[in-house]
């Protein structure tokens, strides 16, 4: 997977799919083919939140040790 | 001359008649009568008097009477001393005599005794009847009526010049200190008894004809004590006395009852020293008044110079100080005026100093208190932003996790794990019994490996 | 008009004059002629007390004269 | 001073200038002129007064003399 | 001053003066101006005070002189 | 500051800068400007009392002196 | 941040994103963005304040030792 994939999207593909899974019949090949595809989404966007909480915390622990600084 | 005639010698007939008479009036008899004439004969002591009984003035009869003198002196000192009068014609009496009959002198009475309280009463009758009348012809008031003058400097007196009362009166003016200017004319007239009614009657009329010449008339009487003073009740004499243009003083000096003349008189005085003390009194009252005037003056003009000198000293008194306090005070608002100014300049200052400095403290204090706020503010959208982040991420998280869930139970890997398998027809994936007969041929897909399969049965 | 009619009315005015300056009733710049009819009524008054009628009536006329004088 | 004002106007006009001082309807503005004109008015009564006196006195001693010589 | 200010008109415009510095009706910018115009009034009342006081003590001196006069 | 500023136009600038102040109508940008201007009112404002009290007080000495030289 | 950010437009843009973080409308993706933006400007007020606080105060001291030295 390419960074170009947004989580956002990721997430949106990943809701359609689950739902084409539960609601529809899928022949097994492409349930299995669906399902990696989920499991690589899944992956994709665990990956990014990963990220995004590391860089905000990193973000937040910085503002908050500034405030802290003035404060004390 | 005829025989059968019987005559008597006149002693036979006065001796027959005496003793009828002392036979018949062998007693004594109270009478009353007036005395018409009392022929009293001093050198014997004898006195026969003549009584009468008058009808309108008419004599009805008429009797004559013996009182012996050793009688007489007796009845008549009883009688003047009862009635102020001595027995005298026209008196009316009460008495006790004896009848008798005397061959020379005829028939008399014999009064033995006379009541003199009877004649008293007919004298008050007398008196009451002439006051009755002069007040029936408002005379009783006249004379008081009149106005004496302010000084009576003209007297005429009714009097007599040998008199004691006169001679006191003149004595009276005559030795009095100051010599008053007054004056005084004699008209003589008889004072008591019956003939003083007619004369001083005659005087008052004399006098009124000139009364202009004249201020008061003063009927004057002394010495003769209290006898013969009923002529001044005679209506007459009242009369005249009560109709005088001038007002009439008495002094007729006596110690019994007012007499109608001195009670109709215009001032009765009784004695004539009083009515000279009186008259003079006039004199001394105008003297006094004039004296009262007279001091009253000295007194009062110089009090009046010496007040109206303490009203101009008081006035300048009042004007002097009033100038110097008005002075003073001005002085005193002017230094308070100043003391006004300076305290009130200096509180102003003081009074903006004040307020310059609160609001230099409010500009001062503001600020401070401004940027604590605005650094809360900052603290709190920190905060915020904080916790709304990680709650942001946390749904995520959450979002991911059952997406994930979901995902998994739909793989059949799951299901095969736990012996389930899957069974396809002509590479369906079969549900029913119905979509196949025996003889087909089945895949049975389990959790390892793959196994096909002939139905035999169904 | 008798004489002691004139008495009456001369110690009456005496008496009034007596009572005004007792009262100060009068300005003072009348005192001095006020005083002056007094004391001629005094006078006058006293001549009436002592003296002989002729006297009297002489002074009397006077007065008479006097008062009409100064009464036009 | 002419004769022409009276003693009892002199008073009144007195009189008046003390109600106006003691009422403090005098401005000081005015002041000395109204005690000049009462300082005159003072002199005018006193004036006055003393030459009633000598004339109330000459008339009082005549009655005096007159009356002792009747009296006597 | 000229005579033209009567001493009654400078009491009352200093009584209004002491009101207005009172009720603070007049700004610290008018209040030098005030008081110097204060100043100049109460120094002209001053002066009449001094020059009526004068003339006034002259007038009871003389009169007072000439009382003693009088009375002795 | 020009004399063309009075002091009662000051304190009314003065008076406006804290109400605004207190009722928060200042952003904290323009803050430091408006107090610069409250501070140079006040320093203002301090020096005209000053000097109107020097004046005030050499007025009323002056007053005074005179008046001490009139009493003694 | 350059000056031209004024501390009132900070403010502004801070409360934006509290709003739009609280209402969910950023995206995972945009959020570190954001934050960095929001740590950004917080910053820029903390600075604004505080050199604004600096300013005030260097004022008020400066006006304080004036009136304590006038004081005195």
């Amino acid at each position: 997977m390419t960074k170009s994939i947004k989580y956002s999207q990721a997430i949106e593909e990943l809701e359609n799919i689950v739902n084409d899974i539960e609601n529809e019949n899928i022949s097994l090949d492409d349930l299995t083919e669906k399902l990696k595809r989920a499991s690589f989404l899944i992956k994709t966007c665990k990956k990014a939140l990963f990220n995004t909480e590391k860089e905000v915390n990193s973000i937040l622990n910085e503002m908050n040790e500034e405030s802290n600084e003035e404060d004390t | 001359m005829k025989e059968d005639r019987r005559v008597f010698s006149l002693i036979e007939i006065t001796q027959s008649l005496r003793s009828v008479i002392e036979r018949k009036y062998n007693s004594t008899y109270w009478i009353k009568a007036e005395i018409a004439k009392l022929n009293f004969y001093p050198r014997s002591g004898h006195c026969y008097p003549e009584i009468v009984e008058k009808v309108n003035n008419k004599v009805q009869a008429q009797i004559r009477c013996t009182i012996w003198g050793s009688n007489y002196q007796k009845i008549n000192e009883e009688f003047l001393k009862t009635v102020g009068e001595p027995l005298k014609e026209g008196t009316n009496i009460l008495f006790r005599a004896s009848i008798s009959f005397h061959p020379v002198y005829g028939l008399s009475l014999n009064i033995v005794e006379v009541e003199p309280s009877f004649t008293l009463g007919e004298m008050a009758r007398e008196k009451q009847k002439t006051i009755n009348k002069l007040q029936e012809e408002n005379l009783y008031e006249k004379n008081k009526k009149n106005v004496i003058a302010l000084l009576p400097s003209r007297i005429a007196i009714i009097s007599v010049e040998t008199s004691k009362g006169y001679n006191d009166f003149l004595k009276i003016l005559n030795n009095y200190p100051r010599k008053f200017s007054i004056k005084h004319n004699l008209f003589p007239a008889i004072l008591q008894g019956e003939k003083a009614v007619e004369t001083v009657t005659a005087q008052l009329r004399e006098i009124n004809k000139q009364s202009d010449n004249f201020d008061a008339i003063a009927i004057i009487r002394g010495g003769g004590g209290d006898i013969g003073l009923n002529c001044y009740d005679s209506y007459q004499m009242a009369k005249e006395v009560a109709t005088s243009p001038l007002p009439v003083i008495t002094g007729i000096g006596h110690s019994t009852n007012e007499t109608v003349v001195e009670m109709i008189a215009w001032e009765n005085k009784i004695t004539p020293t009083d009515v000279a003390y009186f008259i003079i009194q006039k004199f001394e009252d105008f003297y006094s008044r004039l004296e009262k005037c007279k001091k009253s003056l000295i007194f009062n003009s110089e009090k009046y110079v010496n007040n109206e000198k303490n009203t101009i000293k008081h006035l300048w008194g009042i004007i002097s100080a009033h100038t110097s306090n008005k002075i003073q005070y001005q002085q005193y608002h002017i230094t308070n005026i100043y003391k006004n100014i300076k305290n009130k300049s200096l509180e102003l200052i003081k009074h903006q100093k004040t307020s310059l400095s609160n609001i230099a403290e409010k500009i001062l204090q503001s600020p401070v208190k401004q940027i604590y706020g605005r650094q809360s503010e900052l603290i709190l959208y920190n905060k915020l932003i904080n916790s709304l982040t990680k709650k942001q991420i946390k749904i995520e998280k959450d979002k991911v996790n059952i997406l994930k869930n979901r995902t998994e139970q739909l793989n059949p890997e799951k299901v095969l794990e736990r012996g389930y398998s899957i069974t396809l027809c002509n590479n369906k994936r079969i549900t029913s019994t119905d979509s196949v007969k025996p003889g087909d041929t089945i895949k049975t897909i389990l959790h390892k490996g793959k196994m096909t399969s002939i139905i035999k049965t169904k």
